[in-house]
């Protein structure tokens, strides 16, 4: 496929005819949708602790009941509404993240792969040592040495995948810098600023959106290591909500699994999804 | 060979700035003191246990000195263990390269046969199941994934170890738990390499001599294929690393990542900078063979 | 012309391709034949079908290509209806080809004369030794200096024109009766083009085998060939001895393409170029396919025209034919 | 070879060496002579050609004179002024006078932008227009190059190649430049597109009294187009002259055999020159032969070839330059009363 | 010379003997499973209770705490106080060290008199008041203590008065010491790999017998909670620590493995800020927290049971324990909302309560149902959650809002150290508490030889704190274990892992 452009009704038949694009977006679309209207959905106020309602198993079981329909956790806390809750924070903390990292790495990918030279070898350096030390690791010193709450894991997680875009911009530039229509502008007087603003920038948001979209899964898992590890953003995240209840998958397994259901059936909807993006945008790919 | 020395001098700047960010960040954090006295410890005493460490010296007096036992390979005193930071670290690498050893050979295993026959089978039932069970291994926690593969080899069949380091028997969860994000991205990676050399020239004129479709596709295209799967490894390792230290906590594995973990919670900052360079050394080491290696195996690419 | 003298007889050929906007009718209704030792080229501009006229005959078509309808006759045996296991013995050992990238048709993770020496392997019964040396023999004959080094090189140390040398040296291993050349020179040099038609040439007559040429260049039909079809949007629209063709250009694309090939060796004051552009197969006019473009179309030519034998081998796909259009030009 | 001083372009002994040096210490440094000591002017409203081989240099000697590159030594003198003294935004605002069309008709227009802004981005690049009259010089345009005006708000994907070189020449266009270098603008296409751009050029040539130079391998088209015609190996120009001139009396070997390798026009015409055709292949600009760099292939070669490099001097033909010590002198058979009398 | 050559004789006698032995029979190996690795060897140099725990096996106290808790000569003869800053004691005779080198009053001196003088062990603050150790022979010395110190016993008997080897260390050095330990306990040190596992085996010459039924000791390190009742329930280890409550009911499900639980030493409490700033000055507010409290859900339906309410941090077993405000606590919301009306907040009112997230037992889980009963009478809290070294620097600082929330061990098992923070400087700085009737009770009691006044005094702190509510004291906690059933184990108030006293079926 050469042709990039593509008008919402085709995007929607290209869609329909890919069955794990179609099932991605379908779970995506309704993630959002409930992430969205939380408050509306949840039927319980998520930190109303009821200690004569604890560890009740959802209400098709057993003991259940029918106004806690996924259970309750140790403190009697509705799992449903939280579960729904969490993926608020969750979505909200991942598509955060992946902004504050798009946000650095764009600009330094397209600067670096446009004039190259020395500010490039700067800016290939930091990424080098940025991709040195994991991800995990930078989020766990980070959070570890200061305050762990929901806009530093933003930011520090945002700060630790910037080097993605850079680089997936960067040699997309390196490309695009190559084709003639890049010399044309050039030949016609345009400026620098111009040329990487008008003519690369809308160039590389197809792959930036494939990368973005496959960030906000890691983000996500990411953020459930941290919890696991205790270091956490303190809030009802799934992450937290699956780490805290792993002491309890013995004696009381819903508290554990529905968040971790939760969280595997967004990411492969978001990796469904990325994969059918990078079928579509990539000009490469064969459809 | 000069490839190699200019990729080298290229590590210098890449450990400077992580010296300096280290350092940086360890400095803006809190106060080791604290932890090391008793939980109700009277101000007086945090004060002068402060200055016989040496932390009220100015922020750059701290970092001039860093960088000179950084040279020297002294990260300073560990709080907790009262002695040198780096081979206390040292002493744990052995373990982490094992299980990382060991999960990148499983990654393979498993991503080479499920990858190629994803891409030749493709959308097939069989290659929407390889794909949805390798999205599956992307999707799942490390730490989740780790418990419930305990559960249910260890604790229900009982047919594998629960924990701990020892026999290869003790490898087999810990390397799966690791590697399971590793192979799913392989096989993924795998899958659409193989799509495209598929698709190649040469693989039509590989047909055109009338070799059979298997020749064809493992002769030709899994050789082609595999090439950037060596990149794709190299840039992963980072991430592996990442998994690893979960992994370790999990199974009680004794490597950098228990240790590092531990070292956050106790804010003992000369072990955490050790780990944070010795793994940064690796990764970098681990990338820079794969360099290397990719040059020796593809032809393409002429030693510079 | 003598039955027993036909190699390959393309007829009523029909391929279409299935993709996400439909089907692709890349190739309707292509019937051809070539002889015994003849130098057949294919004409036609981009997306005319020749290529995929070609991985018919091969049946190496992608998964979503697929022959519709059609027979291809190779010595006799009709090559759609063999199985895949009999078609690989045709392939490589029979019908060979040699393709337009020499560097993307090699494999780059190996060597070339492993290359080469796989498909002597695959069909002759002959000791790895021995198929070394007919390697090396080979690369000799289609002149590359130091075979013995080439034989152990990888694609991309090589030049363009050693690459395409080495693609016809491996088309030729097992001495096949056809050799279909898919645009061999058009990613080449002027200069070295000449080289690889002028090996071309030579190894038709020295090994008797025939060869399809297939190419957009005029002039390199001129240089090679012995017969030519002239495609257009998927069909035959022309096809005719060389001379014939040159000289008295019987369908009005034919001649419009002659007309606006820049020459070399002619002063031409003024080129007269075809106006608009080759049909996409997704919007095929009914009728003549050359109808938009065409100077002299009328009311008849909104129906199609059949491919008619005017004169001894000459045939052409157009209703103005028997109007003698030539003499209106 | 002496310069024009009235010439609107004068090219003054320009080399470009690329650094292709191996390591980081080496002392020895290493360079790719793509353009190596080329000289040569163009009046206003000529048209040159340059052949050569892939590789030879032509492209770079093409970016050379847009500026794209910095030579590594010689003037390029453009109207009077030497581009390379110009400041950054001096020389873009001097760009309004020279422009480009690509080979590629698919690179050379985003994909991302509409017809109508890539026509007009260098009419708003250099403030010329705005509003309707920007509208109006667009349109105009794309209607002197043969495109509907309704295309102006589509995407280039959505056009032939053939279409979309008519939008790249528009482009150039716009901006009513007197200089116009062409890169191989009709190689990609097919050839009966390719002779509605050949036309369409020269139509343009003369209605705006361009100035074109005018680089391809396709000789046919080059001869067809150009009133000059300079042929270039590795890196230098070997041969440059009238157009009817070098066609027909070709004094460089490497001249003569590119002729002779050009595929015949028709088949009664085939094989009557083999033994002149180039054998072997262009060596590589990193190591150029000394002396004279065409001595590897050519057939006249002795010692004074292998050591001395011949200057570009003029033949006893008036302005038919050639760089070789022992210029052929001997008339080719392509005028086409002789060809005619072949095929009769 | 002569006594070491005799030693290594029988030393390898011995080893030839237990050959035979572990042909016979398989040797019988206990493990146990603990969150952390130890800190190091240096006795003196940690205030890990985790750590002493696998100390105690190593080295031999001069005296030491049994089951009962009850403080009895371990390695003393005798001992018996000359004057009020001087005790007279005597080593019991041919104890020996793990290398065979006989145990003397010297060791006694270079251990104590080390941790005394260097002020950069980390044990240094609590055994500062030992001002020398007076050497009369062999097995006799006198320690001599800075003022009069009733608490003495109790400071020898735990982390920090294990005894060193003193020629061992000054001859091989400190290095060589950490990593080759030896002492005079019922273990000897083989092997420690660090964050995996540390392996003891019996000494043989111990000097109450050699630690029969056991042939190896293995602390193995595993941080997961999960994995470490894995490892329980698959007889991978045989005594697993810090269990919550929770896990025991999958425990006691399974055959071959129960739970067991002990008191630890452990209170939980809230610390309320006095400062002006804060509504928490006003006692009536303090009243109503407390009132607004149900601490029996807390111990019932969060530990489980595995709790005991109280209102004070000396729990009993310790000196100066108050039984009054042991296993009770204040509960009645209606009077804290009247409380809350009178102190004028009447429409609400917002708290902040810092908690270091994720450190203690169950915390956060305790933290949220208190927010909520807080909530139920009108008191909004908003809790911060804070990493464990942020937690205490705010603590330290009196920044952490309004209240936070510990809990604090013992390992004195005297009042003295629970109740400093009342009348010294800590609780001006933590919580700008400050009462001179405390103060002044609590430096009398703190030297006070006569014990009868002293539990007195320490009682009437209690009370003042229970009344003025510089902290609320809520649960004392009790630790929970899984044991397997082939191993008898007594959980013990003070979490030593004393192997000694286990056996093995
Ligand atoms: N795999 C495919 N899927 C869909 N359409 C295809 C495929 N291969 C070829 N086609 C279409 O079939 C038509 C004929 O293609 P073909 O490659 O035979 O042209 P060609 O004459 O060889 O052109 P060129 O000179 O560019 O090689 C084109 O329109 C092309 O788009
Ligand atoms: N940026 C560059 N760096 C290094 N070498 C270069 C660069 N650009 C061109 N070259 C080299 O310079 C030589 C001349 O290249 P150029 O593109 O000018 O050739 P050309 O005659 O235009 O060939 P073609 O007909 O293939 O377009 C080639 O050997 C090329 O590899
Ligand atoms: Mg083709
Ligand atoms: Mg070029
Ligand atoms: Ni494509």
């Amino acid at each position: 496929m050469k042709t990039n452009q593509l008008t919402f009704l085709k995007w929607l038949k290209m869609l329909g005819s890919s069955k794990t694009g179609s099932l991605g977006a379908i779970i995506i679309l309704t993630v959002t949708f409930t992430a969205s209207f939380a408050s509306f959905i949840a039927p319980h106020d998520v930190y109303e602790v009821n200690l004569n309602a604890a560890s009740l198993p959802p209400s098709w079981m057993d003991g259940g009941e029918s106004q806690y329909v996924l259970g309750t956790d140790r403190l009697g806390r509705d799992l449903f509404s939280r579960v729904i809750y969490g993926s608020q924070i969750s979505l909200l903390v991942g598509i955060s993240a992946v902004i504050v990292a798009g946000v650095i790495g764009v600009p330094i990918g397209l600067i670096s792969g446009y004039y190259g030279g020395f500010i490039d070898s700067f800016f290939m350096r930091i990424v080098d040592a940025n991709i040195a030390i994991p991800v995990i690791l930078i989020a766990l010193f980070v959070l570890g040495f200061l305050n762990p709450n929901l806009i530093m894991f933003i930011l520090v997680v945002g700060v630790a995948t910037w080097y993605t875009y850079a680089r997936v911009v960067r040699s997309e530039v390196l490309s695009l810098k190559e084709r003639e229509f890049i010399k044309a502008a050039r030949v016609t007087g345009v400026r620098n600023s111009v040329i990487l603003i008008r003519h690369l920038l809308p160039n590389v948001t197809s792959s930036v959106i494939v990368v973005s979209t496959l960030s906000v899964a890691t983000t996500i898992i990411i953020e459930s290591s941290l919890s696991f590890l205790g270091l956490g953003p303190k809030a009802i995240t799934w992450g937290a909500l699956l780490s805290d209840g792993r002491d309890y998958l013995a004696t009381s397994w819903w508290i554990a699994t529905f968040p971790g259901i939760a969280i595997t059936i967004t990411v492969l909807g978001i990796i469904l999804l990325g994969d059918w993006l990078r079928d579509v945008l990539d000009p490469h790919s064969h459809v | 060979m000069t490839y190699i020395i200019k990729k080298l001098f290229q590590i210098i700047p890449v450990l400077f700035i992580i010296s300096f960010v280290v350092f940086i960040f360890v400095n803006v954090s809190g106060d080791p003191v604290v932890l090391m006295l008793p939980e109700d410890a009277s101000n007086e005493e945090i004060k002068a246990m402060q200055e016989s460490l040496g932390l009220d010296k100015p922020v750059i007096v701290q970092y001039g000195l860093f960088l000179s036992n950084v040279m020297k390979g002294q990260f300073g005193q560990s709080f907790v263990y009262k002695q040198e930071a780096l081979p206390i670290v040292l002493e744990r690498l052995p373990a982490t390269f094992e299980l990382m050893i060991a999960a990148i050979i499983i990654s393979i295993l498993i991503s080479i046969p499920l990858g190629v026959l994803s891409a030749i089978k493709r959308n097939t039932f069989i290659d929407l199941f390889i794909s949805g069970t390798s999205v599956l291994g992307k999707a799942m926690p490390n730490f989740w994934l780790g418990l419930m593969l305990m559960l249910v080899f260890s604790v229900y069949l009982q047919i594998l170890p629960v924990s701990s380091r020892g026999s290869l028997l003790h490898l087999v969860l810990p390397a799966i738990t690791t590697g399971t994000a590793m192979a799913a991205e392989l096989t993924r990676m795998l899958r659409s390499q193989m799509l495209d050399v598929l698709h190649q020239d040469y693989m039509r004129t590989a047909r055109s001599k009338g070799l059979s479709h298997f020749s064809v596709v493992y002769k030709h295209g899994l050789r082609n294929s595999l090439l950037p799967v060596i990149t794709l490894i190299a840039l992963n390792i980072s991430t592996l690393v990442g998994g690893a230290l979960v992994t370790e906590v999990v199974f009680a594995w004794p490597g950098i990542g228990q240790l590092v973990i531990s070292a956050v919670h106790a804010r003992d900052m000369a072990v955490v900078q050790a780990c944070i360079f010795v793994i940064a050394i690796f990764v970098i080491g681990a990338n820079f063979l794969a360099d290397i290696l990719y040059r020796v195996v593809d032809p393409r690419i002429k030693y510079r | 012309m003598k039955e027993s003298e036909v190699l390959l007889e393309v007829k009523n050929l029909k391929t279409h391709f299935n993709t996400i906007n439909g089907v692709v009718p890349s190739v309707e209704d292509v019937s051809f034949y070539i002889n015994k030792g003849e130098k057949v080229a294919i004409v036609g501009e981009s997306g005319s079908g020749k290529s995929v006229t070609s991985l018919s005959i091969m049946r190496l078509l992608s998964e979503t290509g697929k022959i519709i309808d059609g027979s291809i006759h190779f010595c006799g045996r009709n090559l759609i209806e063999l199985s895949e296991k009999d078609m690989r013995k045709i392939r490589g050992n029979e019908i060979a080809m040699v393709f337009q990238e020499p560097l993307s048709s090699l494999n780059p993770v190996m060597t070339v004369g492993k290359q080469i020496m796989e498909s002597i392997l695959l069909h002759q019964k002959t000791r790895k030794q021995n198929a070394k040396q007919q390697v090396i023999d080979l690369l000799n004959k289609v002149g590359i200096p130091r075979p013995e080094k080439v034989f152990s090189s990888y694609p991309h140390l090589l030049s363009g024109g050693m690459r395409q040398r080495v693609m016809i040296a491996m088309a030729l291993s097992c001495q096949p009766k056809l050799i279909i050349a898919d645009e061999p020179t058009t990613a080449l040099d002027v200069t070295i083009q000449a080289q690889i038609l002028s090996i071309l040439k030579e190894l038709s007559e020295q090994e008797e085998v025939a060869i399809l040429l297939i190419t957009h260049d005029l002039g390199v039909v001129a240089e090679v060939a012995d017969r030519v079809i002239v495609m257009y949007a998927g069909q035959v629209v022309e096809q005719a001895e060389i001379f014939s063709i040159f000289d008295y250009p019987k369908h009005p694309y034919t001649k419009a393409l002659l007309n606006s090939t820049p020459k070399l060796d002619f002063s031409q004051t003024e080129l007269l170029s075809i106006e608009g552009t080759v049909p996409s197969p997704m919007e095929i006019p009914t009728g003549c396919r050359f109808y938009d473009r065409c100077d002299f179309s009328s009311e008849i030519c909104k129906q199609s025209p059949e491919l008619k034998e005017i004169t001894d081998g000459h045939q052409v796909r157009c209703w103005l034919v028997e109007e003698a259009i030539d003499n209106r030009i | 070879m002496p310069l024009n001083k009235d010439a609107l372009l004068q090219v003054k002994g320009v080399k470009k060496y690329f650094d292709v040096s191996e390591g980081i210490f080496t002392t020895k440094k290493k360079y790719l002579k793509a353009v190596d000591n080329v000289n040569f002017s163009l009046k206003q409203g000529e048209i040159l050609g340059i052949v050569g081989e892939s590789g030879c240099g032509k492209s770079t000697l093409g970016n050379l004179i847009m500026q794209l590159e910095n030579p590594t030594e010689g003037e390029i003198i453009f109207d009077g002024i030497e581009l390379s003294k110009l400041s950054a935004k001096e020389l873009r605002r001097k760009r309004k006078d020279i422009q480009m069309i690509f080979q590629d008709p698919y690179s050379s227009l985003n994909p991302r932008m509409k017809v109508f802004d890539i026509v007009a981005e260098p009419l708003r690049t250099h403030k010329l227009a705005s509003g309707t009259d920007l509208k109006k010089q667009v349109y105009d345009m794309l209607e002197i190059v043969g495109l509907n005006n309704k295309y102006a708000n589509r995407y280039p994907h959505e056009f032939s190649g053939g279409q979309r070189q008519r939008i790249g020449i528009a482009r150039a266009l716009t901006l009513k430049p007197k200089l116009i270098v062409c890169d191989e603008p009709v190689s990609a296409l097919d050839v009966s597109i390719q002779a509605q751009i050949l036309n369409l050029l020269l139509k343009l040539q003369k209605e705006f009294q361009l100035t074109l130079i005018f680089i391809a391998h396709g000789i046919p088209a080059v001869k067809y187009i150009s009133n000059r015609i300079a042929v270039m190996y590795l890196g230098k120009i070997v041969e440059i002259a009238d157009k009817e001139q070098l066609l027909s009396n070709p004094k460089h070997p490497y001249t003569e055999s590119l002729l002779y390798s050009v595929p015949v026009s028709h088949p009664k015409l085939r094989s009557n020159h083999e033994q002149s055709k180039l054998t072997g292949e262009m060596p590589s600009p990193v190591d150029p032969p000394p002396g004279c760099r065409f001595h590897t292939r050519c057939p006249y070669a002795d010692e004074k070839c292998m050591e001395e490099t011949p200057d570009l001097i003029e033949t006893q033909d008036k302005e038919h330059y050639v760089a070789c010590h022992y210029p052929l002198y001997r008339e080719r058979v392509s005028n086409s009363d002789s060809v005619q009398a072949i095929l009769d | 010379e002569e006594a070491n050559v005799d030693q290594e004789k029988t030393n390898t006698e011995e080893e030839g003997k237990e050959v035979s032995e572990s042909e016979q029979d398989q040797e019988r190996i206990l493990t146990i499973a603990i969150p952390n690795d130890i800190y190091s060897f240096d006795i003196h140099d940690h205030n890990q209770i985790d750590t002493e725990a696998v100390h105690i096996n190593i080295f031999s106290y001069l005296l030491t705490r049994q089951t009962d808790m009850e403080v009895e000569p371990d390695l003393l003869e005798s001992y018996e106080p000359v004057d009020d800053v001087t005790w007279a004691m005597s080593l019991k005779e041919g104890i020996t060290f793990h290398n065979g080198d006989p145990l003397t009053a010297e060791d006694v001196k270079f251990t104590l008199e080390r941790v005394a003088n260097d002020d950069t062990l980390q044990e240094h603050g609590r055994l500062k008041v030992i001002k020398e150790v007076k050497i009369l022979n062999d097995y006799e010395f006198e320690i001599i203590t800075d003022g009069a110190q009733p608490t003495l016993m109790n400071l020898l008997s735990r982390i920090g008065s294990g005894i060193l080897p003193k020629n061992y260390i000054e001859e091989n050095g400190w290095d060589h010491f950490l990593s080759n330990p030896i002492g005079t306990g019922p273990f000897k040190f083989v092997e420690w790999r660090r964050d995996d596992r540390i392996i003891l085996e019996p000494y043989e010459n111990y000097f109450e017998g050699r630690v029969q039924g056991i042939d190896q000791v293995v602390f193995r390190v595993i941080p997961e909670v999960s994995t470490r009742i894995n490892e329980l329930l698959t007889g991978g280890v045989d005594i697993v620590t810090d269990l919550t409550p929770d896990d025991m009911q999958r425990i006691n499900a399974q055959e071959g493995v129960s739970a067991v639980s002990a008191p630890s030493q452990r209170v939980g409490f809230l610390g309320l800020h006095h400062g002006e700033e804060h509504p928490t000055s006003d006692p009536k507010v303090r009243e109503a927290i407390e009132l607004a409290i149900d601490n029996e859900a807390i111990t019932k339906q969060i530990l489980l049971g595995e709790a005991t309410p109280t209102r004070t941090r000396i729990t009993p077993g310790n000196f100066g324990a108050h039984p009054r405000l042991y296993n009770t606590y204040l509960y009645d919301p209606n009077r804290a909302k009247q409380l809350l009306e009178e102190a004028g907040y009447g429409d609400g009112l917002e708290l902040t309560l810092t908690l270091a997230d994720n450190h203690y037992l169950k915390a956060n889980e305790i933290n949220e149902v208190i927010a909520s009963m807080l909530a139920q009478v009108g008191i909004d809290v908003n809790i911060q959650f804070v990493d464990w070294s942020r937690f205490l620097e705010l603590r330290n600082a009196g920044d952490y809002g309004q209240m936070y929330f510990a809990v604090y061990g013992n390992s004195i098992f005297d009042s003295s150290i629970g109740l400093q923070e009342f009348a010294s400087n800590v609780g001006w700085d933590r919580a700008s508490y400050r009462n001179e009737e405390v103060t002044e009770l609590w430096e009398q009691a703190l030297n006070n030889m006569n014990f009868d006044e002293r539990e007195e005094q320490y009682q009437r702190i209690q009370e003042i704190v229970a009344e003025e509510r510089p902290k609320i004291y809520l649960y004392h906690q009790n630790e929970v274990y899984g044991v397997s059933d082939d191993v008898i184990f007594t959980p013990r108030t003070d979490s030593m892992l004393v192997i000694k006293d286990m056996r093995m079926q």
